[in-house]
């Protein structure tokens, strides 16, 4: 069902149970559909009017209807109470403890994704709206003592593999929506607030960032690319980006 | 729902908006004018009931 | 064919067109204002300002003075009503006069208040408080005028209409009222909310 | 569309004076006849709904062919050809026609003003600026100058006081207004195209900050937006209090049609829902024009530049003003659809709708649940996990009723003698077509699902499949049984039939593989429909597909068009009663029914709406006004 689907590839701990989810809608929504679709042509051939002459003034006796919207209740409460609700508290709930997962920020901008790094010392240096100017698209206040080793790169986002990424998600001026479609996460970028999303890449390799909220005209391009490594290049890469400081 | 009973909840909001007024006036220490507050919510009621009287054959729907 | 229900009332609804219509169209007008007080509750929740400093630069003496003019103008304005339900034309004349006056001192009253900020270089672009104190007062002035209009009409022109059909125009009258009620209502809620909060 | 007033106007009380010296611009401009108006509504809802079709075929156009020259002429020729032939149907004598051909004409001449403009299409190349201007409008229009216009202004208007017994609205006057003011919105929306930058072009939703410090167009969109929202507080004021006084007696409210109930119900969603709308509107024109900051928090660069706006608002404020209209919005656009559809099923299965009391109920509930679960629209906006909860739970339970609906409506089938007519098909195409509208918003309304939907073409799919081939269908299913009633003649069931396949072989090309890009992940909004992600590679040549349908599928509306105008003065002619139907409607009245009042007598309902094939009865269908 899930190539069915075409859904991406699941790039993330958490994404095959959103897929099952989605697959579970699907088989329900085959089901009741081709189910109908059954009903209603053998009625609109059993009950043609070159067939069916004179109609019947009382119709359908039968309480299949109340049967089956009671059926679609049931299945509706147990996608929603067995997975969807759980999935959604695991998603916005239990973040995994900043020590134990690598802490990004993304900040949104027309049109691209401006990521920051604490670097070494795990500190995010401070921000500030003054400085930014084309070299410096974040506003990293490098006399910050923390900010010295902060890395900033646009639109390329490295992360480990296997190790929980939480990503806080901002923006400098419009809505936009940070969208890895591998990893099955979405998430608003809304100015003046700061949002975090987690989850865990289990699958190597380049995937994208798709902006996926009208963010004017360059919304087509806010593209950027997300590259999960082992932990070694990660930490290479990392050590490269600190050396260009 | 008649201009009568619109009117009769109107001028309860109104005794409810004075008294509370007063209340607020105590508060920022302007007790002769919250004096005048309770008074004039009194006023109202008076008033209200006096109007019911006079409309006593108006209906309320 | 006449439009059924315009003056009598309908016996199994109790009313006619008229008034059900300005209640529904009251309804809205509720949905409308609450739109904006529940914006008033979220931006004040949401603010780093302490709101209740902000509105001290508002004038309390004059807003009222306001609330006093508008709960005069309701009375005067059942006054009128009444005085056509009693078949007296020449006063309800009167009282519907004098709700016209109380409606325009409300609006000379705001003019003042408006004048004073703006003087004082307050505009709703000082911040976010005055912005919906005057996106609130504004509408709630634009209200005010459309009953401005209304009252006058059926106080001027609008009551030759007492000679021939006086039952269809003390209906009128009532809708107004409602009208104007309403209006005067939401004051009630603005005033304590903007001013003393 | 002349209605005949001489024959009747002698054994009918009517007012003299009013009846026949009304000059031509009181009788069918600035006129107070409900069916006038409801013709007005009709005929500028369809010139609308066409001009929103050819901004999405525009569209459709870049996203099929990225960055290729547009042929404009393409698009131009046919229609400006189309506004020729409706212009010579009947000469030079004004009527409909004339105005529609004229109006059809005018709409080329929008386009090809647009399409030649360099700042639009520099070497015949779409900007994106202007791609998303077609977004934004081509849903605005759609939404709020096409269907609900065409579903309450027109269908309400002209129908549902005939079905009520009614001799008009309650108030003419202000319905006259109703219409001018939808009117003006509607100019006021197209002058946005003559402002420097163009129209609004922060999509139907206009999403602050983005409309916020977008250019002029967007405010005239938010001026339009207002008299558009004033038009259907005043229309639905006076729907609702025609419902409730004028019905006809003997017509209590469980006899009313399954199509008056359902405006009944839209008629409250759009008195109670379009407020808050209107508030928003209000909060950002003064964002817009006086400074203020409601919706935008201070901080903000946008190009290098720190915004001087003061803070203090937010973003979402708009997004639950807006949606707490919008959302109930959906059941304006379906609801009436359901209405129409119910009619025409009871009519041509010759037999009673199959729980009729059901669908009352399930509409009236659907109503009120509409108004809690504007919030799935917002999942990614950073929610909890309880108020998630809470509005997917909402979510699930409003799916409920409409389930209830369908199936009643599919039930309804079963045991009648189904005649298949151009009404009938285009309202049994409905069934599985709004089927899959409705089944396709179960993985949105779940959060934890919608993570992966969000925003994408599976959003797209599903709300055309509920609009598209779900309401519009209804729309002409209506047009088509209703047309006799107006016109005294019925529109041709060759073309008609012509035009159902066409369209329903179509649709479902352009839309369901909007649902498998979705399931891609392929976002919406896109200028170049996606062409520059690698997880949209395998579902690209799917852009081409949809483009082509929607292409020939205009071909298809052309049989429509000249079936319509035709029809007006060459159609056969029926008798009063063309469709042998039950509810007052088809009864009591002449077709086309007379210019002011619409009975010879003044109706007595006897019974209840669809009292078809009552055994013992010598006809198959028992008039509502018929006695015992």
């Amino acid at each position: 069902m899930e190539q069915f689907l075409g859904l991406p590839p699941e790039g993330s701990a958490h994404a095959h149970e959103i897929d099952q989810l989605i697959v579970l809608l699907h088989w329900l929504m085959f089901a009741l559909f081709i189910g109908w679709g059954i009903f209603y042509t053998y009625v609109l051939i059993r009950f043609r009017k070159a067939k069916n002459p004179t109609a019947d003034y009382t119709g359908s006796k039968s309480h299949m209807s109340s049967y089956l919207e009671i059926v679609v209740a049931v299945v509706e409460i147990v996608l929603l109470i067995g997975f969807s609700i759980p999935l959604w508290a695991n998603r916005v709930n239990q973040f995994p403890p900043e020590k134990d997962a690598l802490v990004v920020h993304v900040v949104a901008e027309q049109f691209a994704w401006n990521v920051h790094y604490p670097g070494k010392d795990g500190k995010f240096g401070k921000r500030d709206i003054n400085l930014v100017d084309s070299d410096n698209p974040l506003g990293i206040d490098r006399n910050d003592p923390d900010a010295v080793d902060d890395i900033a790169t646009i639109n390329q986002l490295n992360l480990p593999l296997n190790k929980p990424a939480i990503i806080y998600i901002s923006s400098k001026d419009v809505i936009h929506s940070f969208k890895l479609p591998v990893m099955r996460i979405n998430q608003d970028a809304i100015p003046g607030q700061v949002i975090p999303v987690w989850f865990t890449p289990t699958l190597a390799g380049d995937s994208e960032i798709a902006c996926a909220q009208l963010c004017g005209l360059g919304h087509y391009r806010m593209r950027g690319y997300m590259t999960i490594q082992t932990m070694e290049e990660f930490t290479a890469w990392l050590d490269e980006q600190a050396a260009s400081l | 729902m008649s201009l009568k009973t619109f009117h009769i909840f109107f001028i309860s909001l109104s005794v409810l908006t004075a008294i509370g007024f007063g209340v607020w006036l105590l508060n920022e220490n302007a007790p002769v004018f919250a004096v005048l507050s309770f008074l004039s919510g009194i006023g109202l009621i008076v008033y209200g009931i006096s109007f019911l009287r006079k409309l006593k054959h108006v209906s309320f729907i | 064919m006449e439009i059924p229900y315009t003056i009598e009332t309908r016996e199994d609804t109790g009313v006619n067109n008229a008034k059900l219509g300005i209640w529904l169209f009251l309804a809205s007008e509720v949905m409308l204002f609450g739109a904006l007080f529940t914006t008033y509750i979220l931006l004040r929740i949401g603010s780093a300002d302490d709101w209740s400093q902000l509105n001290d630069i508002l004038n309390v003496p004059l807003a009222t003075l306001n609330t006093v003019v508008l709960i005069s103008s309701s009375v005067t304005m059942v006054m009128s009503w009444a005085s056509l339900m009693m078949k007296d034309f020449k006063k309800y004349k009167l009282y519907m006069g004098l709700t016209i006056l109380c409606s325009f001192g409300f609006l000379i009253i705001k003019y003042f208040e408006y004048s004073a900020k703006f003087e004082h270089h307050l505009y709703p672009s000082t911040n976010t408080f005055l912005a919906i104190y005057f996106t609130m007062t504004a509408l709630h002035g634009l209200h005010v005028i459309g009953g401005i209009i209304v009252n006058t009409y059926f106080w001027g022109p609008g009551s030759k209409m007492w000679n021939t059909q006086p039952e269809r125009f003390t209906n009128r009258i009532e809708i107004a009222g409602l009208y104007w009620h309403f209006v005067d209502l939401v004051w009630i809620f603005l005033f304590p909310v903007l001013y003393l909060l | 569309m002349q209605p005949n007033t001489k024959s009747v106007a002698q054994h009918h009380d009517v007012h003299q004076s009013e009846h026949h010296e009304l000059s031509f611009w009181r009788k069918y401009v600035f006129s107070t006849d409900h069916k006038i108006i409801g013709i007005q509504y009709g005929i500028t809802a369809l010139m609308f709904l066409l001009l929103g079709f050819m901004f999405m075929m525009i569209m459709r156009w870049q996203l099929a062919y990225p960055g290729a020259a547009f042929p404009m002429y393409f698009f131009i020729a046919p229609i400006a050809l189309m506004g020729v032939v409706v212009l010579f149907i009947t000469g030079i004598k004004p009527s409909v026609n004339t105005v529609a051909g004229l109006s059809l004409v005018a709409m080329a001449a929008l386009i090809w003003y647009l399409g030649s403009s360099d700042e639009n299409f520099p070497d015949g190349i779409m900007l994106p600026e202007f791609y998303n201007q077609m977004g934004a409008m081509h849903g605005t229009i759609m939404v709020f100058l096409g269907v609900v216009p065409l579903a309450v202004g027109a269908f309400g208007n002209y129908v549902m006081p005939l079905q009520i017994g009614a001799p008009d609205m309650a108030f003419p006057k202000l319905n006259m207004m109703s219409y001018w003011v939808y009117f003006m919105g509607g100019v006021t929306m197209l002058i946005s195209f003559f402002v420097p930058g163009g129209a609004a072009n922060s999509g139907w939703t206009s999403y602050p900050p983005l409309s916020n410090i977008a250019t002029t167009g967007q405010t005239i969109w938010l001026l339009g937006m207002v008299f558009l929202i004033s038009s259907s507080l005043l229309g639905s004021v006076n729907f609702i209090v025609t419902i409730v006084q004028l019905r006809a007696k003997g017509l209590s409210f469980m006899r009313l049609p399954f199509f008056v109930w359902a405006q009944f119900v839209t008629s409250f969603l759009l008195l109670l829902a379009f407020p808050p709308l209107e508030a928003a509107g209000v909060l950002q024109l003064m964002d817009r024009l006086a400074g203020t900051s409601f919706f935008m928090p201070s901080g903000l660069v946008v190009s290098g530049q720190i915004l001087p706006n003061t803070g203090g608002g937010t973003p979402l404020l708009w997004q639950h003003l807006f949606w707490f209209l919008a959302h109930p919005e959906v059941y304006v656009l379906i609801l009436p659809a359901m209405g129409i559809i119910s009619e025409i099923i009871a009519n041509n299965t010759r037999k009673p709708l199959w729980g009729y009391k059901s669908l009352v109920y399930a509409a009236i509930f659907l109503g009120f649940m509409s108004f809690i679960v504007w919030a799935h629209h917002m999942f990614m906006t950073g929610m909890g996990s309880t108020i998630s909860a809470f509005f997917q739970t909402t979510t699930m339970i409003i799916s409920i009723p409409s389930v209830i609906i369908l199936s009643a409506l599919i039930i309804s089938l079963w045991g009648g003698s189904i005649r298949f007519n151009t009404p009938m098909l285009f309202a049994l195409a409905f069934l599985p077509m709004f089927g899959i509208g409705g089944l396709t918003g179960l993985p949105l309304g779940l959060s934890s699902s919608d993570i992966h939907l969000h925003d994408t073409y599976y959003v797209i799919g599903h709300f055309h499949y509920v609009v598209a081939p779900g309401t519009i269908f209804a729309l002409f299913a209506g047009i088509y049984f209703w047309f006799p009633k107006a016109t005294g003649r019925k529109m041709n069931e060759t073309l008609g039939k012509i035009h159902f396949w066409g369209s329903f072989v179509c649709m479902n090309f352009i839309f369901f593989p909007m649902l498998i890009q979705g399931l891609a992940g392929v976002s919406r909004r896109l200028y170049d429909g996606g062409e520059q992600y690698a997880h949209a590679q395998s579902v690209l040549y799917l852009n081409e597909v949809m483009s082509v349908a929607a292409w020939v599928m205009a071909l298809f509306q052309i049989f429509f068009i000249v079936n319509f105008f035709r029809s007006i003065k060459k159609g056969e002619k029926v008798s009063d009663n063309a469709w042998e139907a039950t509810t007052l409607d088809w009864s009591a009245t002449t077709s086309p029914p007379l210019a002011h009042g619409n009975f010879d007598t003044v109706p007595e309902v006897h019974r209840g709406p669809y009292e078809y094939s009552v055994p013992g009865q010598k006809n198959d269908f028992t008039p509502q006004h018929q006695k015992a």
